[in-house]
């Protein structure tokens, strides 16, 4: 069970229409090295679940920019105006979702459930077309999990088993997406051979698949 | 007052809503500044929504880490005692009344405590962020903003915009004063001295109850 | 914002009839000396949500064993005779919840929703009185979240600020509970005045009202 | 065979169910013995439900750490690799479909896939604990179980004591045979060369679909 694959192994494996989450916090945090790889490849008509759809010239915002996307699911997309631009012409089908609701519906993915009950969006837009319930006299909106072929991520280190460790705000939707996919490759600033220590390792390395080095 | 001054009056009011041990989150704009004023006997953590609590100023060139950073992707540094973690976490410390208070700019806020401040349709359609979850779990919600856009209400009997949230504002704080919103309606609790009831009315759509209890708007 | 208080204090805190979550799994990781505290007290009608109910001589089992329970929700009493006993002779009510249900319940109080969609109990008798929700095809239960009055756990280590962190499998319910009920207290092997390391700090310290040592 | 063989060559059996990689779930009793026999050539991670992955044996004098113990309360070791986390990750792992494989008893299975084995109303109600989450999500289900109990029968039409969850099971093996779980009901794919298919239908209630393929159960 080798996970360490070169960055070609790794966007080979995305196809044209896959739906990919991808790690990052306005940039902060994503795995930089996979996207440029992905921009050089071209891959179409993909979705994209991410927090954001970061900058022009940064982040998944270069997947943006080369038209990679036909679906958006995001918290805000107010930081990139290509994507706001290409949903006003109908190019791009954009998904705004509250930022909470969308660190859960991974994490239902990764965690086998089935949707959870939330008080946030109620009585706004984002009700539409959801099933509303009560409980105790509060309502909630039903919100479903969100599935993907694949989540690329970020993290600070490896072990070979795939454990993870993060830094600072770099964490954000990274450690969230690890496993809430049907693969999971993560690009990383260190790699070692040697086992983490396992009270400090974050991420479990069952949820990770394959291991890329940032530049490698 | 000018614009700096405006929003300098209105932080330093909203800071005193602040208390000792408050975990407090801070939307973009004006309500950043409230960080600024936060009493010297208070012990009040920020908490940043993409992913620590601890916030702190900005960066020497020395401080520098391209990976602390707050949610508006600007470079921060994280204070002693503080602690990163997830989005999940993030939004579990939100949604779950952790946070004791969030204040927020708006585009509108009504007598109902609803509040639109994330998209203007078909021309600004930027997201609404974690705000919809701020202010959905947030103990309590300050809206911070000046009383009027150009000239036109901002407090209205009812939203046109899309709500971010429903009947969630606790209060309102602009120059010309700071009103409570009740089930009653919206009360005028204080007023800038430079300003009469009739002329806040004037600017506030809805018909503003004045509190018995009125007192001046002040700040040091 | 002094966190730190003796155990006296933090059980005097605790009145009759309260609702407990009590970290600990088998006993392992559970506030042995907030527990010890709680049985000389002898705090009645209490009801626990705990994995389990320990053994007669350790653990919360000891609280069972000195009657102090009217309710326990747990996953599972085997290893404590005198928690069947009780709830054969209709002394206490036991609610036995599956492992996976119980902690996620948990962590919907901390996190403030409404509930969640689960697989796991559809068709046996876990499904008695709840709603089952289909979603894509598949049946879920609707399981609702746990709130109680006091969360007493474990942690290895807490800081002046109440972040803490954990040592290997004395973690399970542990940090889970912090900040699921209105009030936390934690008990800690060791308490420092410095502030942990902010990327290696498990549990925020906003999720922990108390903290306590051990045997102190 | 005496009670030892049987369970030693049931665990055997089991044991050639590993691939390499996966990641696997034993319960109390007979399962935890399927870890003596792990082929050489497979990294298989064991996952404990109280809350870590890469469950190691039982500890030395100096290894002992009272704070590693497995869902038995037992004191054990973790593996190079290995990782703790808390109950909510730990069922995350189980129920989101990580555990590729777990291995349980039972006090009952039935043709459609039905296991019981939490509890004897009025007799024996020791709890679920993990057992409904794991067979509910772990990808595959093998129980591991003597044939009968003290000669009544153990694999039935169907179940008469409360389920611990419903059409789940994949696999039944057994020192009589290996038994698919299929959608027209249960396949002997394997049988005990010292027993005959007839002797194999004696002791099990619903009527066996004896594979065209069937095969010697064999362990080394």
């Amino acid at each position: 069970m080798n996970k360490l694959i070169s960055i070609e192994e790794a966007i080979d494996k995305i196809k044209d229409g896959d739906v990919l989450m991808i790690g990052g916090f306005l940039s902060v945090g994503a795995p930089l090295t996979l996207i440029d790889k992905l921009v050089e490849k071209g891959t179409k008509n993909l979705t994209l679940i991410c927090n954001d759809s970061g900058f022009v010239d940064s982040g998944v915002g270069k997947l943006v920019v080369n038209k990679q996307f036909s679906k958006v699911i995001a918290s805000h997309i107010g930081t990139n105006k290509e994507t706001g631009r290409q949903m006003m012409a109908g190019e791009t089908e954009v998904i705004l979702t509250p930022q909470g609701t969308l660190a859960e519906q991974v994490r239902c993915a990764c965690y086998g459930l089935g949707g959870f009950l939330t008080r946030t969006g109620v009585g706004t837009a984002v009700q539409e077309g959801k099933d509303v319930i009560e409980v105790d006299g509060v309502k909630y909106l039903l919100e479903k999990p969100l599935h993907a072929d694949f989540a690329l991520i970020f993290a600070q280190k490896a072990d070979k088993y795939g454990n993870l460790v993060y830094h600072g705000a770099a964490q954000n939707f990274n450690s969230v997406m690890a496993g809430a996919a049907t693969t999971t490759i993560v690009e990383v600033l260190e790699y070692s051979e040697e086992a983490l220590n396992p009270d400090v390792a974050e991420t479990p390395g069952v949820f990770v698949d394959y291991i890329v080095k940032r530049g490698a | 007052m000018d614009k700096e001054n405006i929003q300098e009056f209105i932080a330093k009011r909203v800071a005193q809503e602040l208390h000792d041990g408050d975990v407090v989150n801070l939307g973009i704009g004006l309500p950043t500044l409230v960080a600024n004023y936060v009493p010297h006997d208070k012990a009040v953590m920020f908490q940043s929504e993409n992913g620590f609590v601890g916030l702190g100023p900005t960066p020497t060139e020395e401080q520098f880490d391209p990976y602390i950073t707050n949610a508006g992707g600007k470079p921060v540094t994280i204070k002693k005692g503080g602690i990163f973690f997830d989005s999940a976490t993030s939004f579990g410390i939100i949604r779950g009344g952790h946070v004791d208070l969030t204040v927020l700019g708006a585009l509108q806020v009504d007598a109902k405590g609803n509040i639109a401040n994330y998209m203007i349709p078909g021309k600004m359609v930027p997201g609404m962020g974690g705000a919809m979850d701020l202010i959905s779990g947030a103990k309590k919600v300050i809206v911070a903003m000046e009383h009027t856009a150009k000239g036109s209400m901002k407090i209205l009997k009812e939203c046109s915009l899309p709500l971010t949230a429903a009947n969630e504002v606790n209060l309102i704080v602009t120059e010309m004063g700071v009103i409570e919103v009740t089930e009653k309606g919206l009360v005028l609790v204080e007023i800038n001295p430079e300003f009469s009831v009739e002329q806040v009315q004037d600017l506030t759509e809805p018909e503003l109850i004045v509190s018995e209890d009125l007192k001046p708007m002040e700040v040091e």
